[in-house]
């Protein structure tokens, strides 16, 4: 019985969301209303349980997680001071005179992952592609290939005109770009129409056992 | 893209009706619409047809709810392949979450072909240790699962009684979901014990299987919801498999008929904008 | 400039000897299967040395120590008994410790990938026929020790030298005032069309900086072009939604739009109730983004930054509601949706240009060029890479495929 | 001293990390995991904020009667039930009412979110797709073999046709060249964008995500 009074609170919501597609309606808007409500309590908890209790406060207030000392007896535990004020810092903006002082931590948040991501982006999107494109032309397709990531590059350059062979080859790239992205575009029907028969067959066969 | 002139979109919702209807129709009232058997799944065919009747196959099932769309297609219908040849089915897994997804298709089949649990199939339900247990149960696989699914001892179990290790097994379905699954299949167990296996897979895994294929360490592959439908329209029980596949290639031809449509539509009101034109 | 490229030369000499020994690495003997052999209790002949070292040939973090033996007597060749080694491992001398692998005969080599940094290992192995094990020969100690360069990643700090003394060179010569051609980008040119529009419809521009993080640099590209357009929407009083999916995405974007309005001289415009958080849930986002589209009826759309499958789910009512359309993401995968439910889009380093370009700083276009002469530079990389290949020069294509 | 001291950190924290990348030495990558690990903390603790601004948000519309303000008391509502269930006097376990309702309404809600796509993948197809110049036509061809080629209709379309002419072949040829060298050229340049842009938030030339400079 419990089965069906929630299947049925998930079929109702299923097609709230699907009366959207006809126009905004009350429905929807519940729905919507709902789905937002529900994840910012979820992820404030989760957050909080996830990231903030372990490593924060747990190490710092010596706190039992279970039969789990955390922190305790570990030397390092003022580290976690570290982060617990870099977060609290954020909420300096409230305070305009010392609004500054929070973007020491948007700060450090920012610039250490670009920093983290430099290395790695040249070494597999620069370098690694250098490597995989650098082909025997040895077979149509392999000339294929090179000659549309030519074009393609080709009609990223901002600081020359595209004139002349220039010109010539960023058209080849927009023609490139266009097969591309149609293929893509169709690639992709299958996935999205898997979808919807996860959610027609919950409605068709959980629900009504139609099928 | 610019958007064109507004007067010739069609109202939307016009489109989504179809959509649906494209998809709902072929789910409740399945078109079988003709499809062409690859080779992989044409081999997972015949290679159970090969197998004598009367032997013992096993069914590795190692998957979860949430890849069941894909894969509980194939585990059905080996299992009904196998059931209508008179073949006896173990059924073992790797993946706690798999014994009740197989015992869902074995229920009612059982009942539709008159088997008896214990003499015509077992589900030995699943263990842990991954590799551990693949190679435990190329030594005793009795001794690997002590007992059944439901708690009892195989001992007890007059189909186990013939069953030592993978000798006394003619085939093997591995129906998989990821690790440990396929690729430990092959490497433990084919590579070892010289096992007679396919497998089916996800339609994302699929790729990094095929050259199992053709080495010849799987006899066949079923790749993804397509895999399936084509072993489906093999054994000649179209199911959920059919219907999705159906579904699939009903709106994917929609779609492509809705561009065309849009095409006419645009050339045949440019041609009038044009006329208009000229008569003013 | 000069300066630069002594270092690189430096640099160069440093790697030669390293690569040199790359080669060593290579050369995996090949195990062949053996044929059954018969039980006998005569064991073979012991492995006929054991060297052990820091493993050094690829730059670590102090967890390998590279163990070399040579072969028993009787393997492949003397009674050719030998099925296989055992390799042990112990913290004291004289121990036999724990077996880290049986190895198979014909093998010389083996690396352990499992030490603990600095900490003195001893080793010891026995060949062994299937029934009995020979005598045991011994080594140690020896620890691991953790490299300061990761030899195996050259290439990637070359091109970086590279790419940033071109962008730093650029950027100078920029500052100096020297003018730089900056192609004209499509997408530009919409945004500011598309936020006239909704001025003269009395509508509200609508504006959402993708769902990524803030470490995200597209997220970051993105909040420079809000600027750009919070300083339009200040000027003509349009009000400006900015709906995030990130608390601290949210609150950089207030800052850039209280200052875009106080740079323009209209902070009484700015309204904080337009800047809003609406959820980390990727659809919960996109279904409440909807909603404002529908209920609040922006006339122009702009989608720039990391867009995942929500991605068509917005353009898509959005294009419904009647809103200009322009986005700009470098998500490849997204581009395809945005390219057909747009009015316009800002592809792939479109938008990083676009950001650089709208701030029309010099020290900002000097990036531009930059990049611009990298992909010179890689186009010209690959061009080598397919004359090495063609005559045999394996070498320097996987020079490019490091890990 | 305002500026300087943030875009300082900045630097140092960037180069460090970036320096990581090319160090195998433990001190180094531990000193690195640790500041990822802060990195989580900080944006952790700002869930808050944005949790803020949408309390403030719709408690103004519901203290006001705007429109719609019905459905405000519903989002803030179903959010306190969320932290009554979630918080220090209830548990987030598998199985516990927090977890439960998050799968049971928040899941399907969110998958159904997710499968208008199908819907509008069809709409945008139909409107978009028109043969108006080369390039258009290009997009448009390319989309609809792959459409077809990717389901069993299409086989059976060009059923009895050389191999290089079926619809599964193209599909395949295609997806592995022209769309493999258009991705790897957008991938390419995209990624030397990147890296000058993270040159100039390192080297603190880029400001913008800080406010602007005051």
């Amino acid at each position: 019985m419990a089965t069906i009074i929630w299947t049925t609170i998930g079929a109702i919501l299923t097609l709230s969301v699907y009366s959207f597609l006809y126009k905004d309606n009350p429905f929807y808007k519940f729905a919507e209303h709902l789905v937002v409500g529900i994840s910012a309590g979820y992820y404030l908890v989760i957050y909080y349980f996830n990231f903030i209790q372990p490593n924060v406060v747990a190490p710092v207030f010596l706190l039992r997680i279970g039969n789990e000392a955390i922190g305790l007896g570990s030397s390092m535990w003022w580290l976690a001071l570290i982060p617990g004020i870099l977060g609290l810092l954020l909420y300096t903006r409230f305070f305009p005179k010392f609004g500054w002082v929070g973007r020491w931590s948007l700060g450090i948040y920012v610039g250490g992952y670009a920093g983290l991501g430099l290395s790695p982006i040249m070494q597999a999107r620069v370098l690694n592609q250098i490597g995989a494109n650098a082909l025997p032309l040895t077979s149509i397709t392999n000339v294929f290939l090179i000659v549309g990531l030519l074009g393609t590059l080709t009609y990223f350059f901002f600081s020359m005109k595209h004139k002349g062979v220039l010109g010539v080859l960023a058209r080849v790239g927009i023609v490139f770009l266009m097969v591309g992205f149609g293929a893509s575009f169709g690639y992709t029907v299958m996935s999205r129409v898997s979808l919807l028969i996860g959610r027609v067959s919950f409605l068709l066969h959980d629900w009504l056992h139609l099928i | 893209m610019a958007k064109g002139s507004d007067i010739r979109n069609i109202d939307r919702r016009f489109i989504f009706v179809l959509v649906l209807a494209a998809v709902v129709w072929p789910l409740l009232h399945p078109l079988r619409l003709p499809m062409d058997i690859s080779p992989p799944v044409q081999s997972v065919y015949d290679a159970v047809e090969a197998v004598p009747a009367g032997s013992i196959v096993m069914l590795a099932a190692d998957y979860s709810p949430d890849t069941m769309p894909e894969l509980q297609p194939m585990a059905e219908t080996f299992i009904r392949h196998a059931f209508r040849r008179d073949l006896r089915i173990v059924v073992a897994c790797l993946w706690p979450a798999s014994p009740p997804l197989v015992e869902q298709a074995l229920g009612p089949l059982s009942e539709e072909f008159g088997k008896e649990y214990g003499t015509d199939y077992v589900n030995l339900g699943y263990m842990a240790g991954g590799i551990v247990t693949l190679l435990g149960m190329g030594a005793s696989i009795p001794e690997t699962f002590p007992t059944d699914y439901g708690g009892t001892s195989v001992d007890e179990i007059p189909l186990m009684l013939e069953v030592e290790n993978f000798d006394d097994i003619a085939f093997v379905m591995e129906v998989s979901a990821g690790t440990p699954g396929t690729r430990e299949w092959v490497q433990q167990v084919q590579s070892r014990f010289r096992v007679n296996l396919a497998s089916g897979t996800t339609a994302v895994g699929a790729p990094n299987f095929y050259p199992y294929v053709q080495s010849g360490q799987l006899t066949g592959l079923l790749g993804g919801l397509k895999g399936a439908a084509e072993y489906e329209i093999l054994v000649g029980a179209p199911g959920d498999a059919t219907s999705g596949m159906d579904a699939q290639s009903v709106v994917h031809a929609l779609i492509v008929c809705f561009i065309i449509f849009g095409n006419i539509v645009y050339f045949v009101s440019r041609r009038s904008e044009k006329r208009l034109a000229q008569d003013v | 400039m000069r300066r630069v490229f002594h270092i690189l030369l430096v640099l160069l000499a440093l790697i030669a000897p390293a690569a040199g020994s790359l080669e060593a690495l290579e050369a995996t003997p090949i195990i062949e299967e053996t044929e059954p052999v018969l039980l006998d209790v005569v064991p073979p002949g012991p492995p006929c040395s054991l060297t052990v070292r820091d493993y050094l040939e690829n730059s670590d973090f102090g967890d390998k120590i590279e163990i070399e033996w040579g072969l028993s007597p009787d393997d492949g060749s003397g009674a050719c008994d030998v099925t296989g080694y055992i390799l042990s491992r112990a913290l004291a001398e004289g121990e036999v410790g724990e077996v880290l692998d049986e190895i198979s005969s014909g093998v010389t080599r083996y690396i352990d990938e499992s030490v603990e940094p600095g900490v003195e290992y001893y080793y010891n192995l026995v060949s062994h026929d299937g029934t009995s094990p020979s005598g045991r020969v011994w080594a140690g100690p020896t620890a691991g020790r953790a490299n300061l360069f990761q030899w195996s990643r050259f290439s990637v700090l070359v091109l970086m030298v590279v790419f940033f003394a071109m962008v730093a060179r650029f950027t100078a010569v920029a500052g100096k005032g020297a003018k730089l051609f900056v192609r004209r980008i499509p997408g530009l040119n919409a945004i500011e069309e598309a936020v006239g529009r909704a001025t003269e419809m009395g509508r509200p521009v609508l504006y959402v900086p993708g769902i990524g993080e803030i470490d995200n640099i597209m997220t970051i590209a993105s909040l420079n072009i809000l600027s750009h357009v919070a300083k339009i929407t200040a000027r003509y009083d349009t009000p400006l939604i900015v709906p995030t999916a990130r608390a601290v995405v949210m609150s950089a974007a207030e800052e850039v739009v209280k200052q875009a309005y106080t740079e323009v001289g209209n902070p009484d415009a700015y309204n904080p109730d337009n800047i809003r958080y609406l959820s980390d849930a990727q659809f919960a986002f996109a279904g409440a983004v909807n909603g404002i589209m529908l209920r609040e009826k922006p006339a122009a759309n702009l989608y720039m930054g990391a867009f995942w499958a929500e991605s068509l789910l917005l353009a898509e009512t959005g294009f419904e509601a009647g809103a200009i359309q322009v986005a700009g993401t470098a998500m490849v995968s997204q581009l395809p949706f945005f390219v057909t439910a747009c009015d316009f889009t800002l592809m792939g380093e479109e938008l990083y240009a676009a950001s650089a370009y709208l701030s029309r700083e010099p020290k900002l276009l000097g990036g531009l060029k930059g990049s611009d002469w990298m992909k010179v530079v890689s186009i010209a990389l690959i061009a080598a890479g397919i004359i090495a290949r063609a005559v045999g020069l394996e070498s320097f294509v996987a020079w490019f495929q490091t890990q | 001293m305002r500026r300087v001291i943030p875009l300082a950190i900045t630097f140092l924290i960037g180069m460090f990390m970036l320096v990581d990348f090319f160090v195998p030495h433990h001190v180094v990558s531990s000193a690195a995991a640790e500041m990822k690990q802060w990195g989580t903390i900080v944006i952790a603790a700002s869930i808050l904020l944005g949790v803020g601004n949408l309390i403030r948000v719709h408690y103004k519309k519901i203290s006001r009667k705007q429109e719609g303000w019905g459905y405000s008391i519903v989002t803030l509502s179903v959010m306190v039930v969320m932290l009554f269930f979630g918080g220090p006097w209830g548990t987030i376990q598998e199985g516990s009412v927090f977890n439960w309702i998050f799968l049971n309404v928040q899941v399907p809600l969110q998958s159904t979110m997710f499968s208008l796509l199908a819907f509008f993948i069809a709409s945008a197809a139909y409107r978009a797709f028109r043969l108006r110049s080369l390039e258009a036509g290009m997009l448009l061809v390319s989309a609809i073999i792959v459409m077809l080629g990717r389901v069993p209709l299409g086989q059976f379309l060009t059923r009895g046709l050389p191999e290089q002419a079926t619809l599964p072949w193209l599909t395949e040829t295609i997806m592995a060249y022209p769309n493999m060298a258009a991705f790897r050229g957008i991938l390419m340049g995209a990624a030397l964008g990147v890296m000058a842009m993270g040159l100039r938030v390192i080297l603190g030339i880029e400001r913008s995500y800080l406010g602007g400079d005051k």
